[in-house]
């Protein structure tokens, strides 16, 4: 499939936006404000990293965009159509081309499940298949998905405890490029992995973004490992965006002290 | 040691359902005929537990006993589960005011125990193996919807479930394919625990007389007739019980061994 | 402040609760036996006199009316009257009541003294033979059912041995040694099966504390196994022993009811079979309701009593 | 081999059924020496720790020595070894979310480190774990003792910990991963005040951590560890800058991400070494 093909949208119109969105959590006195009046823009094609310690609001931030949960105040928008405050069934389109790889393959992939049903369930469901062009749940696709992340195919019919974590975390990544999504959201997708994993599914993720012409936003705590896969960066702190710009700019020149300080206090190997 | 629970559980549910099942079609005597002339035999040939004081031959007694126990937990686990398990599940995936009106309902018939919702049916209605049976399955629902929503609500928290709604999969899609499987382990150990509950708890009636009406043979009733007698044949209480304690004890052990193998966190533990 | 609007919610729900329970009770027992004054005077009554009877009873009163009557008669302490004998249902309520509390008290008392250490052992040693013995004795202790062990106690205490009454009671007042030792035997049959209960999640309880990282944190500075248990596991065991025995109250409760059955205790289990044997239900339901509110009450109390020991909860930043 | 601590071929077995989670380890730390131990997750790192602790549970079989100041550790008894705890080392752990007890006020938790020893009464005790709490960077110590563990943050938790650790001034200090569950800030000021105290009180570090960078900026020598055996060890300087082993090589080569181009391809372990061409 061409990308390009794929991509007449005028370049003025964000992909994914977010304008105003204020995310609260509790009531009263307990009350707390993961994101405050946040504005993003995430164009076609764009590779963003969202860097954060916890607290820094980027995991609310990216579920709210992917309409995994609903802003406080604010609103969310999908190519340019809002996503927030409307019902799920309104939501094919975003759904069928946004998807998700979580931090822990753990947690994010079901245990009684199969690889093969696990990569599978997108393509079942009656409501992603409303955009045409989403591929059938066949074994074909099946095995081509498997493949494309560099999985055996018989590793379809193991359950995920039998699998290595690295093996996992491609399964959760070839669960979300099989109904062939424009965007791909990771959410501190290499976190949970051991250091010698970590390489191997990052460069399967800058692979396959560069392959496939993806729209990249990944969320890390971890400004090297962004600085590899993104060319933009947006830096949160406390439910707010302190600094934003292109990578080699922020990595090099930080002008936010507090994005200077999260640099600093980066160990580095001294040897 | 973590098989044993296990095995030794299976063993003992296993034989009380045989006995139940077989004393359908056969015992070696009638479990209600009297024969006066035979009232209170020790143990031996034919009889090999035994007489009661009605002559009536005690290990056909304790057979047909096995079964109204088999069908009391069957139908009490069984209406505890289809009541319980999906309300506890909706209480889970539903709107915190539902969820909160399901939970303090379950928590006002918790705080209503077995026996006095049998006590008052048997009052309003008569007693019968089904009022005992009702009673035992409703007071068991709160049981099944707390074990139900707390593990629903843990699989809930999973990033699966996230996925799955990214995946676009509607939420009762998700409670099928994701929920149930996942939940399905703490279920059949609560299950097994609650039909251990339920023996007891029918033991209990028919001892006082509010289950099944005679001439139907019962555990409890034969202790309440050995009471009788205790005086002087203070041995005629021990079947019974031991055939109680051993049903119990059974199911019992088949929840705690199902829990040892299913809960992975234990598995390392131990 | 969190505290005390938690109280007061928790006051809330059991007022609500109280007022669900009671119009169970009031509905099984006036609803389902269908029409009483008939059953009370038999089928070959002559309709005048069973509506009569039925005005005479406050029967011919909607439903509602009733109910609010018999509820609003309760808080007044008025539990109304037999409908067979006459007799108010408070005269023979208050009499038995002191019977059953004893009974009731003593064993939710001796459970926790027996259960406590019990768990302790099957915990600590749960690899070891005295755990393994522990462990057995709970798991046989659970599946055997009060009055059975109450006939075991019988026939060796008091048949074989003769050390104790087997059936009975003697007012305190009156005589405190008979009035003892007519309750050993009733109150360790209660007790041995719900301390085996109990026995089972205070080991549990144990074990978990066990695993927890805060007693690795412990050991770590120096504490032995046992103290360092005790010290730091009581208080998080204690918790759960709390709530365990909350909703145990319930099963003692009913536990009491046979147990009074088997000693011929004078309590309000025996009133209440009796009165069912004589579908006399203007009893069973002032009974009933009474021993309801009770273990309403209590649970009650229990969850209250958590927002003192747990400082997460107490400090609101946990619910 | 006479170091504080001297470890020699040290086993440890979980069950007959499971490949053993330590085969054979060896190594020898002298005093104020800081020693990292690094390695995957299930390469033993923990294990070994809690084997020089002797909290290990109690279905773990154990063989070889473990000698603290010349006595030998291995099979003592527990209530010998609970005399040793807390005074000749200390140990904190990677979750500080879950490594106090949360019913208890902080303040009484550092205070148990002293009344364990029955040295102190309870009037200097106070005193003791306010000047401590200062120590361990915290500016108001009074509000700290009297909260609960839930009240305060991670890295203040850690810091707690770390006082209970450093409270008797134990010659060995054994910390598994202490910073992996903060954030790189918090870090930071964490391993400066680790830095800080061990300075200050000359005590040795076993320093547990998956992270290379972590380790070089704590230790002074490093020991790398893989299914259960020592691949390579010694001077921070030399296992960083000229790794010799093949496995060491590659777990360097992955780390050092600041030192890759975007766009270029990540270098993996097995670049350098295949797993099952060890042992």
């Amino acid at each position: 499939m061409n990308p390009a093909s794929r991509s007449p949208v005028a370049p003025v119109t964000a992909l994914l936006e977010a304008r105003g969105v204020t995310r609260r959590y509790g009531d009263g006195r307990r009350r707390v404000d993961a994101l405050r009046r946040v504005d993003l823009a995430v164009p076609p094609g764009a590779r963003i990293g969202i860097v954060g310690e916890s607290g820094s609001g980027k995991s609310t931030l990216v579920r709210l965009l992917a309409a995994l949960d609903r802003p406080t105040s604010g609103e969310t928008l999908f190519r340019g159509r809002r996503t927030s405050g409307v019902p799920e069934r309104g939501l094919a389109d975003l759904r069928s081309s946004v998807q998700l790889v979580f931090q822990d393959p753990r947690s994010s992939l079901d245990p009684r499940m199969t690889v093969g049903r696990i990569v599978t369930e997108p393509l079942r469901s009656r409501r992603l298949r409303h955009r045409g062009d989403v591929p059938s749940p066949s074994a074909d696709r099946l095995q081509e998905v498997l493949a494309g992340v560099g999985l055996a195919p018989e590793l379809a019919h193991r359950y995920p405890h039998e699998l290595s974590g690295g093996q996992r975390q491609r399964v959760a990544i070839a669960r979300a490029l099989a109904p062939d999504p424009e965007v791909l959201i990771a959410d501190e997708p290499v976190s949970a992995l051991d250091v010698a994993v970590r390489a191997h599914v990052l460069n399967l993720l800058a692979d396959l973004v560069r392959a496939r012409g993806l729209t990249l936003v990944f969320v890390s705590h971890d400004l090297a490992v962004v600085r590899l896969l993104c060319d933009t960066v947006v830096v949160m702190k406390d439910g707010v965006i302190v600094e934003q710009g292109s990578m080699e700019e922020v990595y090099d020149r930080p002008r936010d002290p507090y994005t200077a300080a999260l640099l600093a206090a980066v160990p580095r190997l001294r040897s | 040691m973590r098989w044993i629970n296990l095995v030794l559980g299976t063993v003992l549910v296993a034989g009380v359902i045989l006995l139940g099942l077989v004393s359908l079609a056969w015992t070696p005597f009638d479990p209600t005929l009297v024969v006066p002339g035979e009232r209170l035999q020790p143990p031996g040939w034919p009889h090999i537990l035994g007489t009661d004081a009605f002559g009536i031959d005690v290990f056909s007694r304790i057979m047909a006993g096995a079964r109204v126990v088999v069908q009391v937990g069957v139908v009490a686990v069984g209406l505890a589960l289809l009541v319980g398990v999906p309300l506890g599940v909706a209480a889970a995936m539903s709107h915190r005011w539902l969820s909160d009106l399901i939970m303090r309902g379950a928590d006002i018939l918790y705080a209503f125990p077995a026996l006095l919702l049998a006590i008052l049916l048997a009052a309003a209605v008569g007693a019968s193996t089904m009022t005992a049976a009702v009673a035992i399955g409703v007071a068991s629902v709160p049981a099944f919807a707390r074990v139900a929503r707390a593990a629903t609500l843990q699989v809930m928290s999973s990033d699966y479930m996230l996925a799955a709604r990214a995946a676009g999969t509607s939420p009762l899609a998700a409670a099928v394919t994701h929920v149930l499987p996942n939940i399905a382990a703490v279920i059949w150990v609560q299950a097994s625990a609650s039909f251990g509950m339920a023996i007891l708890a029918e033991a209990g009636l028919s001892y006082l007389g509010l289950a099944t009406p005679p001439p139907a043979p019962t555990w409890g009733r034969m202790l309440r007739d050995a009471q009788n007698v205790i005086f002087s044949n203070p041995e005629q209480a021990l079947w019974p019980g031991l055939a109680i304690a051993a049903a119990v004890l059974g199911f019992n052990l088949l929840g705690d061994g199902l829990r040892d193998q299913l809960d992975p966190r234990l598995r390392d533990i131990s | 402040m969190a505290t005390v609007r938690a109280v007061a919610v928790r006051l809330a729900v059991l007022v609500g609760s109280l007022l669900v329970a009671s119009f169970v009770v009031f509905a099984v027992c006036q609803a389902l036996p269908g029409d009483v004054a008939q059953q009370i005077l038999g089928e070959q009554a002559t309709p005048e006199a069973v509506d009569a009877l039925r005005q005479r009873l406050g029967l011919d009163r909607p439903f509602l009316v009733r109910y609010a009557a018999w509820v609003g008669g309760m808080l007044s302490g008025d539990f109304g009257s037999s409908y067979l004998t006459g007799v108010p249902v408070g005269d023979l309520i208050w009499p038995r009541v002191a019977v059953s509390a004893w009974l009731i008290g003593l064993a939710l008392l001796l459970t926790p003294l027996v259960a406590l250490p019990l768990g302790l052992v099957a915990a600590v040693w749960r690899r070891h033979w005295q755990g393994f013995v522990a462990t057995a004795a709970s798991q046989v202790g659970m599946a055997i059912p009060a009055f059975w062990t109450g006939l075991m106690l019988v026939s060796v205490f008091s048949i074989r041995l003769g050390w104790l009454p087997a059936n009975g009671y003697v007012a305190f007042a009156a005589d405190p040694a008979g009035w003892a030792s007519h309750l050993v035997l009733p109150v360790a049959s209660l007790t041995i099966v719900q301390a085996a209960m109990l026995t089972r999640y205070v080991r549990s309880a144990f074990v978990e504390v066990l695993t927890e990282d805060y007693f690795r944190t412990a050991r770590a500075i120096g504490w032995r196994r046992i103290p360092g248990l005790l010290r730091h596991g009581l208080r998080n065991v204690a918790l759960s022993v709390l709530t365990v025995l909350g909703l145990q109250l319930a099963a003692t409760v009913v536990g009491a009811i046979v147990i009074e059955s088997v000693f011929t205790l004078p309590g309000l289990g025996s009133l209440l079979l009796t009165a069912v044997g004589q579908r006399d239900l203007q009893v069973v339901q002032g009974t009933v309701m009474l021993l309801v509110v009770t273990v309403l009450v209590i649970n009650a109390l229990v969850d209250v009593s958590y927002q003192v020991l747990d400082p997460r909860v107490r400090t609101g930043d946990l619910r | 081999m006479n170091g504080l601590l001297d470890v020699a071929d040290l086993r440890v077995e979980f069950g007959r059924h499971r490949a053993p989670a330590l085969r054979g380890v060896s190594f020898s730390l002298q005093a104020g020496q800081r020693l990292g131990l690094i390695g995957e997750s299930g390469s033993g790192k923990t294990v070994t720790a809690l084997a020089v602790m002797g909290l290990l549970p109690e279905t773990a079989r154990v063989s070889g020595s473990v000698r603290l100041d010349g006595r030998e550790l291995v099979g003592l008894p527990d209530a010998q070894f609970s005399d040793l705890r807390g005074v000749a080392m200390g140990m904190v752990f990677q979750e500080p979310m879950t490594a106090l007890d949360p019913t208890m006020r902080v303040g009484r938790q550092v205070a148990e480190v002293a009344l364990l020893r029955g040295r102190a009464t309870r009037g200097d005790t106070r005193t003791n774990v306010l000047q401590l709490l200062t120590r361990v960077g915290f500016v108001d110590p009074e509000r700290i003792a009297d909260a609960y563990p839930h009240q305060l943050s991670g890295g203040q938790r850690q810091r707690v910990v770390l006082a209970m650790a450093v409270f008797n001034r134990p010659g060995l200090i054994i910390c598994d991963e202490p910073t992996t569950a903060l954030d790189v800030t918090v870090q930071a000021r964490v391993l400066d005040l680790l830095d800080e105290i061990l300075g200050e009180s000359g005590a040795a570090c076993l320093f547990i951590s998956h992270d290379l960078a972590v380790v070089s900026r704590v230790c002074s020598h490093a020991m790398v560890m893989l299914d259960g055996d020592v691949v390579e060890s010694g001077p921070v300087s030399q296992i960083f800058a000229a790794p010799r082993h093949p496995y060491t090589q590659g777990l360097v080569a992955t780390a050092r991400l600041d030192l890759v181009t975007p766009g270029e391809r990540l270098p993996t372990i097995e670049d350098y070494f295949r797993r099952e061409d060890f042992r």
